[in-house]
């Protein structure tokens, strides 16, 4: 059943921007503009998502300061955040105010600027990424991301034998997928000799199993189905599933499923009436290789245990017969934290439509997004499909 | 001789009563008097069942290695590099910790040592390898 | 016309709490689900306020996290950013959940930390509340919140005449009213010499025109029309405004008109299909003395610019014509940045249903919240009634 | 002579053409192609009618004060207590800015006399008053 229509998207590309967040926001939100051929004043209100700019760059209150930047002062604006999960957060909330009748049309994105361009070092960022984490039970022990991931991903390893080289199968294919993505942080393949030469991080993972610290924004114009058809080119939602879990992470059942994205998979699928085996494509949070590795496996794209060995085999590259993260995926794609959930929803939108250009997918006609927040602790699933 | 038998364990645990204890050599959870879930953390309410008449408990101060990374990019305010988080299984429930000594492994058992609070005052309970 | 309603009201008191925030919000919401009689199994989703948790002590994806504590793990939940209307818009997006029959009951609320506790000192809190006002074009000239409502008011005072003793006797007021309540972050009356004695904070405030930095909690319980009558105690939302305007506030028409106030205010005087005239009484958004007087006015409560002269003649007082701030307002009650906008909701329902205690007013059947946040940029207005 | 006559303007006003404008002792604006709305600072589309056919206009450095304060418990970074900052009222847009020099009253005329940039390099104009 189709919830909300995408009819209008729009990103920067992901990458160093030396701009600030209402301009970058303003170049993704006018390219959805005008692909949904929409001024600002048919535009109702906006779902906004911004993770850490009060961190970054002592910017709070942004909601507002976008929308004057994009002509939508006035109009009701709220702000999300749930650590990488934010801007998929907003569209879900998008995507209900259309399909209540609240809203008619309505703005759904994202921003964040992470990489030193706002001045902070490694160090910093780290911290400041640590803060999804919790601050009395997790961070006082020196936790950081990709640390949170390597402790899900090692215990993957040590349930179901996923190894390192499986692991950096996924970045060679992501970077493989975001050289065919001009958008993309990453222009460059690489081949998993080089993945595992590269230093480590936090074990398992090396620097290429990690995502970029990347700039960038996202955004797409919702309408509801009623309306959609006036538009030429819309792309339906039929599902959409939010679920949480409980945090800290060592107190999770059983962590290294992501139950929440589970959860969530379940009821996208439910809604839209399709099994994981009716999906053609999807894009997955894959902030660490063991990150696509576990949501492959929710997802039920890929048997539980098997989701290293269908990296490894090709299953799941653009040519194989699940392709996952055709564009590049937050590894090679890049990951500007609160743009990200959006900008898995521009991605469907295009290749959906057929328009995605080199990287594009032939036949697809539904497909499925997955974005994350915190320990995973956060997942939005969404289910799109070509409109009939 | 436990440690419980010295001490009055606070009836509604806080962060701060176990922040305390952490202090003190000890782990302070949760056991849920509806449907018996131990909860590793304080928390307002059973993870389980969703139940507040939750009981504190002395967690076990011994367990095993559930799963471990080493971290080599630390955040700032954390000088040092190469140093070994873990979530240690202690039976009924886990916990977040930090390894002092030896590096451990998935299934290897381990002890509370003790505590660090290099964060701002705010500890986290240290393990070390058991012989 | 009944948007929703509130069955269950909780908060902290006020103040400063060496608490982590998610036992602050578990106090909060806990009450809250006491006062409806409802378990977290019943309740659906949370949509939930924290403003600064990032930039104050490193917290992010902190939604997951309460909804942990208060036994809601599992549960959507996701966490609202408007400034100082934080919890405010976490309200309204739960009042539409439930009107629209996507949830029937849920559970919206906030939490903040600002007082020393956190380790933070007065110099660095000022910089994190700057952090509401533009990056480019305003925090470079070393604006500050008390600033910011002070270019306003000074922008007032030479329209209208309005005086800085007017502006005590706002401050005079709402410590006499938050003398009467034991939730209140300052329990002492003041008086006007006292006001006018202290130190200059932003011309024209003083110390005592400007709200104190505070710790605390609220939430309510919020349910459709429908399953209203089914609780004990239902107080009913007929309306919710909310509006935004042009950031930076050099680019508004008229700053200190407010204009997303009155904005916001129209829409839920219209939803509510009721005029200034009947309402019987109000908490606005007193962060210093001045925002009350501009508040007051944008509401129609006071006619413009006789919102200071109101103040002094005692119009607004508990025993005047239209009692502003029973609660003491943020001036006196305190203002935890995301707990503010649900704590008036608290407040509303309390006095609806007569259970305010010593701070109870008379035969009040229509009441209105005004919560703003940033420069006044973005405003949420609601009106709530005692049900039938 | 103005410094228009100077300087080719920048097609679509970001803001590092607008803080180098600063710099340089010039405050750039937008005019609206389609409603001659002037906004005050970069943005992407026109505050009146959303239109985003704009022309960047230099805007007069010369004005009156149309609120002002002064402040004396500063944010983090800025060291000195007691100054002052006003919305200063150009005709056609508005700017916030910084006083250097005696205080200045609503209504006032100030000139356009520099820039401050004590925060992390983001140059923040500065008026003083006329004679
Ligand atoms: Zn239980
Ligand atoms: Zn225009």
């Amino acid at each position: 059943m189709t919830r909300a229509s995408v009819v209008g998207a729009g990103m920067t590309k992901f990458g160093v921007h030396d701009t600030p967040m209402q301009e970058l926001f303003g170049e993704a939100a006018f390219a959805a503009f005008d692909d949904a051929g929409v001024g600002p004043d048919e535009v109702e209100a906006l779902y906004f998502g911004n993770a850490m700019g009060g961190q970054t760059e002592n910017v709070t209150h942004l909601g507002p300061q976008v929308a004057t930047h994009v002509g939508l002062a006035g109009k009701p604006v709220q702000r999300y955040e749930d650590a990488c999960a934010t801007s998929a957060n907003a569209f879900k909330n998008a995507v209900e105010a259309v399909e209540s009748g609240r809203h008619d049309v309505v703005l759904a994105g994202g921003v964040e600027r992470c990489t030193p361009e706002t001045g902070l070092d490694t160090d910093a960022m780290t911290r400041i990424f640590a803060s999804a984490s919790h601050r009395q039970y997790e961070q006082p022990t020196g936790l950081t991301f990709p640390a949170v991931f390597a402790l899900l991903t090692k215990r993957h390893m040590h349930e179901h034998g996923t190894t390192e080289e499986q692991l950096a199968h996924v970045a060679v294919k992501n970077h493989g997928h975001g050289s065919l993505n001009p958008k993309a942080h990453f222009g460059k393949e690489t081949t998993v000799e080089e993945a595992l030469d590269g230093p480590v991080v936090a074990d398992p993972f090396r620097l290429m199993d990690c995502c970029p610290f990347s700039d960038g924004a996202s955004a797409v114009v919702v309408v509801s189905d009623d309306l959609a058809d006036s538009f030429d080119a819309p792309v339906d939602v039929t599902g959409v599933g939010h679920a949480t879990d409980v945090v800290p992470l060592a107190d999770k059942d059983t962590p290294h499923v992501t139950q929440a994205a589970r959860d969530a998979a379940t009821t996208a699928y439910d809604q839209a009436a399709v099994t994981a085996d009716e999906v053609d494509f999807a894009e997955v949070h894959d902030c660490f290789t063991g990150a696509e590795v576990l949501a492959s496996e929710a997802l039920g794209l890929v048997e539980d245990g098997q989701g290293g060995i269908a990296a490894a085999e090709g299953r799941t590259r653009r040519d194989g017969e699940m392709p996952i993260n055709a564009s590049g995926g937050l590894k090679a794609k890049g990951h500007p934290i609160g743009a990200t959930g959006t900008a898995q929803i521009v991605e469907l939108t295009k290749q959906l439509r057929g328009t995605a250009g080199d990287h594009q997918l032939s036949g697809v006609e539904c497909g499925v997004a997955h974005n994350l927040g915190g320990d995973a602790a956060t997942t939005v699933v969404s289910v799109m499909e070509g409109r009939a | 001789m436990s440690a419980q038998d010295d001490i009055e364990l606070p009836e509604t645990l806080s962060y701060h009563d176990w922040a305390a204890a952490v202090r003190e050599g000890q782990l302070l959870g949760q056991s849920c008097n509806d449907c018996d879930h131990v909860g590793g953390v304080p928390s307002g309410a059973c993870q389980e069942c969703g139940g507040r008449d939750l009981t504190t408990v002395e967690l076990p101060t011994t367990g095993t290695v559930y799963t471990e990374t080493t971290i080599n990019v630390p955040p700032e305010g954390f000088q040092e590099r190469g140093y070994q988080v873990v979530v240690v299984d202690l039976g009924d429930a886990r916990v977040m910790a930090r390894i002092v000594g030896e590096h451990v492994d998935i299934g290897d058992d381990v002890s509370l040592s003790g505590f660090i609070d290099t964060d701002d005052d705010h500890p986290a309970p240290t393990f070390e390898p058991d012989d």
